[in-house]
């Protein structure tokens, strides 16, 4: 488990770094917002689910979708726009969507997706499948209506949904304590919903994947929903257009020294893993990411009929006849 | 055959699709225990239990948004919104989430889900609980529009709505509720995006829907008597799809063309419907294209002010008579 | 200034009856949302509020209206559609408005108030005129996302801003207690916000009094924002169509009998108040409830030239030259 | 004169009207200490303190209800929405209570407020971020709509948005925050609901608005140069209110109308603009009126697909060759 853990950390990494690499080679055209620096929290919740549970993330969430198994060519391809894109180019990098791999979007509007999530968890609960809908979102958003909306009917109808808070410490380029009238957005808000207290080191790996068991077994037997705040840090600006400057260079410094990444690697040389393992697991991850990158850049313009196609699920777009 | 109110026909053609689909579920504010504040869904708790009619907070966005997560995951949702004011508060979930996600997603999810609300005035509820907010949704590309004009279409465009594998928003006229209407025994169906000829006329065609339809009934029926004027009444019944062609064939039969609309003028539906015809049926014009609305004002709360303000009886026919004069 | 609590409560009740009687003779058209039974609150905080304080509350706002010192005649009138209405009879029962007493307007659409509320405080506190804002609003509209939003922003900012739950055990039919995650929809989440947890019993219009009091002098000193649940209960139902029989026959027999008016007479009598004073203020506020129904009454029809005025500050409706 | 982008022009035009009128003062998400994501408020936290420029919440309910209330208590807000499809969170502000109140209210009070977003295509950004919403707004009474299509156009009309003592909706076209214009020194005004010939011409009118005037234009030029029509190009700048009179008069002395929309087909401004044109206009009518719009469906994200979904410089002019022919 533990080296898998550390798998899905490279991978993740290794992929953002790419896509910010395609970005200054201008070959990621729109937007888009990476999670290096908060992999721990991605591959501690994936690790956990079940493939038919379902995740609801961010337009910060390649990191999740790689998570769930989408592949990494796809993904890249469609933050390129290329027509072998996870969505055929038509949603870009802030809406990927890979339902069979249980990844149910990720949203960009700020909130949205939380009750959404409490929809996909409400259906489980009826059709008595006990599947678990996890649902990441940002500080930021924990100061929106539709966050409070979400968790309380999430709490009422004893939803089988977990809501994790991803705690960077930033809204865009606003530190989050500025516009917040408690400590934890989140946490500091969960018996505003009749729920615990729940905080967790989103750095530590283990500590999410154990935080993360309790949450989804809770929820999978009946017990309804959690709302976790992991603390975290994204190591680069909130979007490729930002250079994230207006953050205090010793709080950078101090939190690049907390890398889940290289944290983990010593830990599991520590408990025994060899070297050998972890070389070869960021050799494999080097690969995948070159061989990802060259299959997305092979990948065709869209085909412009695309535009008029799958607005509607008969394939079509047309309003009139 | 039976007698039934516009508000009955709703309940009961909820109670048509609960009954053949184990997947429709009902939620909304005071619609299980209480039956809906109009009274539409009475008795459907009693029938189909707590679990598949359920009252929630008034929490728009989360009725919405939890419509939506289920729509994705194998439900097949109905969600009130109580009044379609109120989708503004929910507009996000409506126009950004349920409306785009399917195409963003390159189609690898289908959100089969109707908003059911209460629409527009008569009722003398003021600006905020009386606005005809169709061409709000209509503009939304992601979304079909629905807005039945008598109990029999509440029915059937209810049940295509619901069977529908893609989000409709089912505007229910609620100056209608209590007009009754025959509608026969047994299921009713229907399908989206078919206009109806209410009353079939020569000199020019009178395109309505929901309230303004029975109005528009009766305008024709007073330009025959008073002014010698043959008009045809095309009751569009969905905005999205829209039955461009009955239109378009109506506009050639007769050369002239009125819409009626209840929304505020400015980018009304009627205008989409005028600019199609003025662009493709440009060559059977006869004369100008009309468009009859409520001004564009929030509706105003006093009875006369409101009868006033919305299109009536008299005001589309003597604008229609003017025009053809 | 008791003696004061008790004629406005019974100014409110009286109004209120008298609207009732006028939905029941066919003369108010629309709907109507009556406070009666929930006088304390209004007549509690009114009493604690400068003139050019702001009053912001809903579509159940005909007393705190009338609390603000607008006359009775023309909140009648403007129930009843006249042309002497409050806003000559263009907004209606749902929308109170008499800016000219500090009824900065009543709001219909649940808890779109509170942010609108919190933007007069805002004024107040940048303009340093110490003026303060009550926002009333009812326990279901704690589960709405304005709620959230507008309390997080009034503690960020430390709004002289109130804020009141009136707490009547329900929204329109169903009990408030099933559709929330907490006991007490506002209080249970005032340190969501950092606020203290304040309830008052909201049918003693002393303690409300007093709980208005503290509030205001603290947001008057710039002290900030204050989250008030008060318990109560109205009498009839939701709005005029409404019966309210889905109400356990006991509940509303224990409420009744804790009925605010009754209760304060008696106090006041026991204080040493005579009887002629109150029985003054009782045919007193008759005497106004049928003058202000007559005038009421004997009010025009709106000129119909009002339709399309008063959408601009220039008085009129254009939107095209 | 200097040359300015119309991303600085925003910020120009912010300080002149802070420097103006005390009351004026900006909130927004990241506007203050990080100058805005589009930096288009950049260098007014330094010079007018955060007092006046501040920080909020990711709360648009909560940005627009303050906006509300602040201005009908004595100060004249702008309010920035990041992005304008971000009004779907805060449509019931805007369209039920900043629209509606004044007038529900019999006019006791004034909403001095200007709403500010960056609007539109052409960034790549997904159909969650891309989408013109010129006609949502434009759609609810009560609320003026201005889109600048030009730096200084930006400077004049948001001067006029801030005097304004009415709600105002401002919307900037994201796809030409990096473009270039003169602009003159010192204060610069200018008034709501006035249209701008930017190129005269006899065959026809192109009616344009925010990044469709420059396309527009460029289509002007190429049908000049391959096809012999000579195009008048109107850009309208403000949808409420709107200048019918240059639009029936550049019809009146064409025949021929286009409307270029950059919003989805349905609904959109173009389809009220010809549909006035349709009944007011019928006599100067030479041939169809014919808009040209983006399709009726989200803006997808890839850039070759984003671009042939916009109304294109060609497309603009094949589609009013073909129609002249
Ligand atoms: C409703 C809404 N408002 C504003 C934005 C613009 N925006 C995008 S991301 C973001 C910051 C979100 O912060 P947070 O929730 O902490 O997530 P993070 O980006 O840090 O992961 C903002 C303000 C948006 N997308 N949606
Ligand atoms: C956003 C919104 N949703 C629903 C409604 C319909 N509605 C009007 S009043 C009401 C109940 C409000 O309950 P509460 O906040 O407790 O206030 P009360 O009526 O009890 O004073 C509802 C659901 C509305 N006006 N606005
Ligand atoms: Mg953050
Ligand atoms: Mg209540």
């Amino acid at each position: 488990m533990d080296v898998e853990l550390y798998r899905q950390m490279v991978r993740m990494r290794a992929m953002e770094k790419r896509a910010y690499d395609l970005f200054l080679r201008g070959l990621v055209k729109g937007t888009s917002h990476l999670s290096t620096g908060q992999e721990a929290v991605a591959a501690g919740f994936a690790a956990v689910m079940r493939p038919d549970d379902y995740t609801f993330a961010t337009y910060r969430g390649h990191a999740h979708t790689l998570a769930r198994g989408a592949p990494m060519a796809a993904i890249l391809a469609e933050l390129m726009g290329r027509g072998n894109g996870l969505m055929s180019g038509k949603g870009g990098s802030m809406h990927l969507t890979s339902t069979e791999h249980g990844m149910m979007g990720s949203y960009a509007i700020v909130g949205a997706h939380l009750p959404i999530a409490a929809g996909a968890a409400w259906s489980a609960q009826l059709r008595g499948t006990e599947q678990v809908a996890v649902c990441f979102f940002g500080d930021g958003t924990a100061n929106i209506g539709a966050f409070h909306e979400a968790l309380n009917l999430a709490a009422v109808w004893q939803l089988p949904v977990v809501y994790v808070c991803e705690n960077n410490q930033y809204m865009e380029y606003t530190p989050i304590a500025d516009v917040t009238a408690v400590e934890r957005p989140a946490a500091d808000r969960a018996a505003a919903y009749g729920l615990e207290r729940i905080v967790v080191d989103g750095n530590d790996v283990e500590a999410v994947y154990e935080t993360a068991l309790t949450a989804f077994s809770k929820a999978r037997t009946g017990g309804g929903p959690s709302l976790i705040e992991a603390d975290t840090y994204r190591h680069g600006g909130h979007s490729r257009a930002d250079p994230g400057t207006y953050r205090p260079q010793q709080e950078v410094e101090d939190w690049l020294a907390r890398d889940p990444l290289p944290a983990y690697r010593a830990k599991l040389l520590a408990a025994g893993i060899d070297e050998e393992t972890l070389a070869g697991i960021e050799d494999a991850a080097a690969r995948e990411t070159d061989e990802a990158t060259k299959a997305a850049e092979d990948g065709p313009v869209p085909e412009l009929a695309l535009i008029e196609r799958d607005l509607w699920a008969d394939g079509g777009a047309a309003w009139r006849n | 055959m039976a007698q039934l109110t516009y508000r009955d026909a709703v309940a009961r053609g909820l109670a048509q699709e609960l009954r053949r689909d184990e997947r429709v579920v009902l939620i909304g504010e005071d619609v299980a225990a209480a039956g809906g504040v109009f009274k539409t869904t009475a008795g459907l708790l009693d029938e189909f239990g707590p679990r598949r009619i359920r009252d929630t907070p008034i929490s728009e966005q989360a009725i919405l948004g939890a419509a939506m997560g289920a729509a994705m995951t194998g439900l097949r949702p109905v969600a009130e919104i109580m009044f379609s004011d109120f989708f503004g508060v929910g507009w996000d979930l409506l126009a950004n989430q349920i409306a785009k996600t399917r195409y963003m997603a390159g189609g690898q999810l289908s959100l089969p889900l109707v908003v059911r609300a209460a629409n527009g005035g008569g009722l003398r509820f003021g600006a905020q609980h009386s606005q005809d907010v169709a061409n709000w949704v209509m503009a939304v590309p992601g979304l079909k529009v629905v807005v039945p004009s008598t109990p029999r279409d509440v029915i059937g465009l209810l049940a295509a709505a619901v069977r529908d594998p893609d989000p409709v928003i089912f505007l229910e006229a609620k100056g209608l509720y209590p007009v009754r209407g025959e509608v026969p025994d047994g299921e009713i169906t229907d399908t989206l995006g078919s206009a109806v000829v209410r009353r079939a006329g020569q000199d020019c065609v009178i395109v309505a829907l929901g309230l303004m339809v029975p109005r528009a009934l009766a305008a024709a029926e007073r330009l025959a008597r008073d002014n010698g004027i043959d008009a045809e009444v095309l009751d569009l019944r969905s905005l999205v799809p829209l039955d461009v062609r009955a239109v378009l064939d109506a506009l050639e039969r007769t050369g002239r063309l009125f819409t009626v609309e209840e929304n505020p003028r400015l980018c009304g539906w009627g205008a989409e419907v005028v600019s199609i015809c003025a662009e493709e049926g440009f060559t059977s014009l006869d004369g100008p294209l009309v468009r009859i609305t409520t001004p564009h004002v929030p509706l105003p709360a006093a009875d006369s002010l409101e009868d006033a303000a919305l299109p009536s009886v008299d005001r589309i026919a003597d604008t229609i008579a003017k025009s053809m004069d």
